[in-house]
């Protein structure tokens, strides 16, 4: 039997002594989707239904995503007349969406005593895309886990295959510096140790040594299969920041429509920039993008600019202040011009 | 081959006219700058046009003159968004480009040996001057029966179009009223919102249609008391609002179920209405 | 009907072929290693065992960026033509004169172009734009053998060798390609590269109707007779609120979708230069539909969720007779949430 | 050939070629620089177009890439010293920005001097002068901005 199904049994308990009990009004969590190597999320609100709860390690998806909009305060007071009173929302966090829910409840976004977090220690998530690249031709139809926590596929000719999981887990899980959630009510599994913080600076370090031409060169290439489809942003849990999106905006229209490279890059510039302090790495835009942009390269090395110059990491204390609404009188300051 | 029918007729602005107090609202009287274009330029009251501004984009807007208007076109507009407020500082003499006649006008051949109940309320009165003016000119007036109109505006600064108004209120072949929710010391004429007026004039439906534009709250209650009064859905006329911007049915953005605003629209009886979703 | 074929060797000299007489795009690899649809230029090697492109064709006719006007002096025009051939990194509104092979273009795809035409060129007015792109465009189509799990064309009237769309269709085989014209466009094709091509046999044809049945074999049915009946009952479903809960409103569907259209226009300046673009849209965006005034009828994304649904499977059936999905999967597989359209019929039942 | 900050080789610029570049200035002490510097008649290269904003703190990053894609070959920032500020901490919340802004611009391939902070006080007409002297210079030596620049 595989750690993810013990974990399963007892989040479906979890949950459904949490839904009987009226502990929480909503349980978020995932289910089984339609095609292989995949979780969908799941709402849930009666105990009745846990059964439809997986825990397996196809559950990519960062729950948190959807917290700020359960949350959402009402645009004017004739809404917050109408408006039904907060939920309590139970939901499974692995350690990366548990620095999205620290970075939420930090900002003010969600309310810490609404949320009953099930914390799952997390081996790393499969990313589908990897793992279909790794089946080269063939086609999965169905996919699990071994007692080893490697994944086993079955494909179209009925042959079944192994994939190695650290060969096909999301790029960000290879940099997780805390798998184990952080905060929780609840937490399930055995603590996994997170990732040494030199393997994402060493990202960083190995694009910055390519000359300033060619790190343009390399974002320009990348950036012109961007789609603009958002996906990137609206699968992010802390990007919903803003009341309307600078990027949406039309009054001033700051960024164009289309697919012009500028535009693009102004997009992918203004959305790591607005990472700055926040972004908790969790990698849920890399997944998302359709176009197989690498969303994260920027974002990173903001953040690492963010630790290195304010000693500051997103998601992990509760009741730090956000580095970009703060300041010292001693920031550094060798950046700028003088005479 | 057929004009593209994304590239607007150049036209110019002959003369603007502030309607209301609060200065936000003005009329454009614009002239198509090719006597080509403009022979072409045919509509019906009802119909509306894109106007286009480069560097602003376009935006539609019902056309509030009448046909029978000749040489040129009257556009009445509220200053809203970007669009709006960039046209809204514009002059005589200024530039810009129209797109259309678009849409389907109001049912002039069912109109026709009809009593017409016309009803408006704020800015959205503009198709419905088109609307007055085209049964007014002398050689439409007899195919139509009585013409009821009742126009509502917040304050009389704010009902536009007053000579005109002023005009039709001197004959005897319209019966104008008109009513504002709150009068100021020299209003003579009714106060309340325009349901109020209906309800104490009660028009006859009697082989009538009624004819509505105005906001969706007004709408909505004027729904109430032209049932109250007899009106069938098939006899109540009413014209929608959309985001549009191809305004010939590709873009996608305009539509209410299976019909698209732009160009089934956005006249619809309320009969219609009810067949579609209520996403309006 | 024509119906020939060539070794698979030989499809270089046929694309050769072909580059004299317009821009061939053919599956190839990009730097990342994805199959895509790209102009391939003689020696640059072609891909035929691939299961689809990320993006569809539809990149060819309707460019995601396009200007359809400039304006000088204030006054409009059309942008003058450029070199290029309509690929999907130049989107400037002129098509070039030359033609464009679209080799390799998988028959979901291909039908969906038919849906676009029924926009584009129907209606009261044509879309000019469109209209000559689509008019320089050559289609030929390659038929699936290996489909996928989210592929469900032949729910849609479709199947791995269907002809719709396609001016040539192209069945691989053991050592042959099958070539069929399927419009004069194709006709025309196949004579010019005449002296290239062998009569079909009768054998390969009967190995290309049996791989074909193999392949539609292959792909699960889905439940979508009386689509737009169905719906119609169903406008009012609890269903689209519990679906639409987790879509995150982005635009990955829409902007992957071969059959999805929808566009926005808006107008860009730089200093004294001026142009208006069209560039594609999505009803899963708030912004879609909200007025100048604040309100917005499709206000959450259970109406915008609908509204997808509803156009491709019933509002287009009413209006134009046709589904408006290819079952392609695009959306089911790249959906950061894993929504599936599928199971909307499945919930609704018969 | 010259060596730039970031390492660039560039060609001797376009001969007819000016250097754009816009400067942001705040309000209650760099503008004021910068009129000081004006009045006392201190000459300066006239290559910088002035954006009065109410303090640095309002400059949103979207303004400098709006700025070069729309042509310009270079932009400055300018705010009040630390201290100064005329809504006490606006210099020093947009210091955090400008820094982490100005690392990614140049990890993401754009060259640093094209984006340039500073701050310049009310009464340092000279220091004003002589700031816009090398930020002109370094961009002149850089060439015309090609990166982010939208082609319409």
């Amino acid at each position: 039997m595989s750690a993810s199904h013990e974990i399963e049994t007892r989040l479906r308990e979890t949950a459904e002594k949490l839904l009987r009990e009226k502990r929480v009004d909503l349980f978020l969590g995932y289910e089984k989707a339609s095609l292989p190597f995949r979780t969908t999320p799941l709402f849930l609100t009666s105990p009745e239904e846990v059964k439809r709860l997986a825990w397996n390690p196809f559950c990519t998806t960062n729950l948190a995503v959807y917290l700020p909009r359960l949350f959402k305060p009402p645009a004017d007071a004739r809404e917050a007349k109408t408006a039904p009173p907060p939920p309590t929302v139970g939901l499974v966090l692995k350690g990366c969406d548990t620095r999205s829910v620290v970075a939420l409840i930090q900002e003010r976004r969600v309310p810490r005593e609404k949320l009953m977090l099930v914390g799952v220690a997390c081996p790393g998530m499969v990313d589908w895309r990897k793992a279909e690249r790794a089946l080269r031709e063939h086609e999965p139809l169905g996919a699990g886990e071994d007692a080893q926590g490697n994944i086993h596929v079955v494909v179209e000719d009925g042959t079944e295959l192994t994939l190695r999981r650290e060969e096909i887990v999301a790029d960000a899980c290879l940099e997780c510096r805390s798998p184990t959630p952080s905060i929780h009510d609840a937490l399930l599994g055995t603590p996994v140790e997170g990732k040494d913080p030199e393997a994402a600076r060493q990202q960083t370090a190995a694009f910055e040594a390519k000359p300033l031409s060619a790190r343009w060169a390399h974002l320009q290439e990348t950036f012109s299969r961007c789609i603009r489809c958002n996906a990137c942003r609206q699968a992010c849990p802390v990007c919903s920041c803003c009341k309307e999106c600078l990027l949406d905006q039309t009054r001033p229209r700051w960024v164009g429509a289309g697919t012009d490279i500028s535009d693009v890059t102004i997009y992918h510039l203004v959305r790591a920039f607005h990472m700055a302090g926040r972004c908790t790495d969790c990698g849920a835009c890399a997944r998302a993008c359709p176009m197989g942009i690498d969303t994260r390269l920027l974002a990173r090395k903001v953040n690492q600019e963010v630790e290195d110059l304010y000693g500051y990491r997103p998601g992990e204390a509760l009741d730090a202040k956000p580095p970009l609404a703060d300041f010292a009188a001693d920031d550094s300051q060798d950046f700028l011009t003088e005479p | 081959m057929a004009r593209n029918p994304y590239l607007p007729y150049p036209a110019r602005i002959e003369e603007v006219v502030i309607e209301n107090e609060a200065r936000d609202i003005k009329s454009f009287r614009l002239v198509l700058d090719n006597a080509q274009d403009a022979a072409e330029f045919r509509h019906l009251p009802g119909q509306f046009a894109e106007l286009s501004l480069p560097g602003f984009g376009e935006a539609p807007f019902g056309i509030a003159s009448s046909p029978t208007e000749t040489g040129y076109l009257l556009f009445t507009v509220k200053r809203m968004g970007l669009f709006t407020t960039e046209l809204h500082s514009l002059e005589a003499g200024a530039g810009l480009g129209v797109r259309g006649p678009m849409g389907k006008p109001f049912p002039w051949d069912r109109m026709v040996g009809k009593n017409l109940l016309i009803i408006g309320g704020g800015f959205a009165f503009t198709t419905l001057r088109a609307a007055i003016n085209y049964t007014l000119e002398p050689q439409n007036r007899t195919r139509f029966g009585s013409v009821f109109v009742v126009y509502g505006a917040r304050t009389p600064g704010e009902l536009m179009y007053r000579d005109e108004l002023a005009k039709w209120q001197t004959r005897d072949d319209i019966d104008v009223h008109l009513t504002v929710d709150k009068a100021d010391a020299t209003w003579t004429q009714h106060e309340g919102v325009v349901t109020s007026v209906l309800d104490s004039l009660k028009p006859s439906s009697e082989n009538a249609l009624a004819v509505v534009c105005g906001p969706p709250i007004m709408i909505k209650f004027t729904l109430f008391s032209l049932a109250k009064l007899g009106f069938p859905d098939d006899a109540i006329i009413l014209s929608l609002e959309m985001r549009m911007k191809c305004g010939i049915g590709k873009c996608g953005r305009c539509n209410i179920g299976s019909k698209f605003v732009c160009k089934d629209g956005p006249v619809f009886t309320r009969e219609e209405l009810r067949s579609l979703p209520a996403e309006y | 009907m024509t119906e020939k074929r060539i070794p698979h060797t030989d499809l270089d000299r046929l694309l050769d072929r072909l580059r004299g007489l317009g821009a061939v795009h053919a599956p190839t690899r990009d730097e990342s290693g994805d199959v895509i649809l790209a102009e391939v230029s003689p020696g640059k090697p072609v891909v035929l065992d691939y299961k689809n492109f990320p993006l569809s064709p539809k990149v060819f006719l309707l460019p995601q960026t396009q200007t359809l006007l400039r304006f000088t002096n204030g006054k409009p025009h059309e942008p003058a033509p450029v070199a290029g051939n309509g690929g999907p990194s130049q989107g400037d509104g002129r098509p070039p004169n030359r033609q464009a092979f679209l080799f390799g273009v998988r028959p979901c795809d291909a039908r969906a172009l038919l849906a676009l035409d029924e926009v584009f060129l129907g209606g009261d007015q044509r879309d000019p734009y469109y209209e000559r792109l689509r008019a320089k465009t050559v289609v030929i189509v390659l038929a699936c053998t290996r489909p996928m799990s989210s592929c469900f064309c032949t729910s849609v009237g479709g199947g791995p060798s269907d002809e719709a769309g396609a001016d040539v269709l192209a069945i691989g085989l053991e050592a042959d390609l099958l070539l069929r014209a399927i419009t004069p466009k194709g006709e025309d094709l196949l004579s010019s590269a005449a002296d290239l091509l062998g009569d079909a046999t009768p054998p390969a044809i009967e190995e290309a109707q049996e791989r074909a049945r193999k392949a539609a074999d292959q792909i699960a049915p889905v439940e979508l007779d009386r689509s737009a009946e169905r719906l119609r009952n169903a406008y009012d479903s609890p269903l689209w609120g519990i679906l639409s809960q987790k879509c995150l409103g982005c635009g990955t569907c829409s902007f992957l979708c071969p059959t999805c259209h929808c566009f926005d226009i808006t107008d860009e300046v730089r200093g004294d230069v001026v142009r208006r673009v069209r560039t594609w849209d999505c009803c899963a965006y708030p912004l879609f539909t909200l007025h100048a005034s604040g309100h917005n009828p499709r206000p959450t994304p259970k109406e915008r969720w609908r509204q997808r649904l509803m156009h491709k499977f019933r509002y287009a059936v009413e209006n134009l007779g046709r589904l408006f999905c290819v079952g392609c999967g695009r959306c089911i597989r790249n959906c950061p949430v894993s929504l599936d359209l599928r199971a909307v019929f499945r919930e609704l039942g018969a | 050939m010259i060596q730039t900050q970031s390492g660039q080789e560039t060609g001797p610029a376009k001969r007819d070629w000016e250097p754009k570049i816009v400067a942001f200035l705040c309000n209650w002490c760099s503008y004021a620089g910068a009129d000081l510097a004006g009045v006392s008649r201190i000459q300066y290269p006239h290559n910088i177009r002035v954006i009065r904003v109410p303090c640095s703190g309002r400059v949103n990053p979207v303004f400098l890439l709006r700025a070069l894609q729309n042509g310009a070959d270079g932009v400055l920032v300018s705010g009040c010293h630390p201290g100064d500020c005329h809504y006490i901490s606006g210099n020093l919340v947009a210091r955090r920005k400008f820094a982490l802004l100005k690392e990614l611009l140049q990890y993401a391939g754009i060259e640093p001097e094209r984006v340039q902070f500073t701050w310049v006080s009310a009464s340092e007409g000279g220091r004003f002068a002589a700031i816009v002297e090398k930020v002109v210079e370094e961009v002149r030596r850089l060439g015309p901005n090609d990166k982010l620049v939208k082609k319409l």
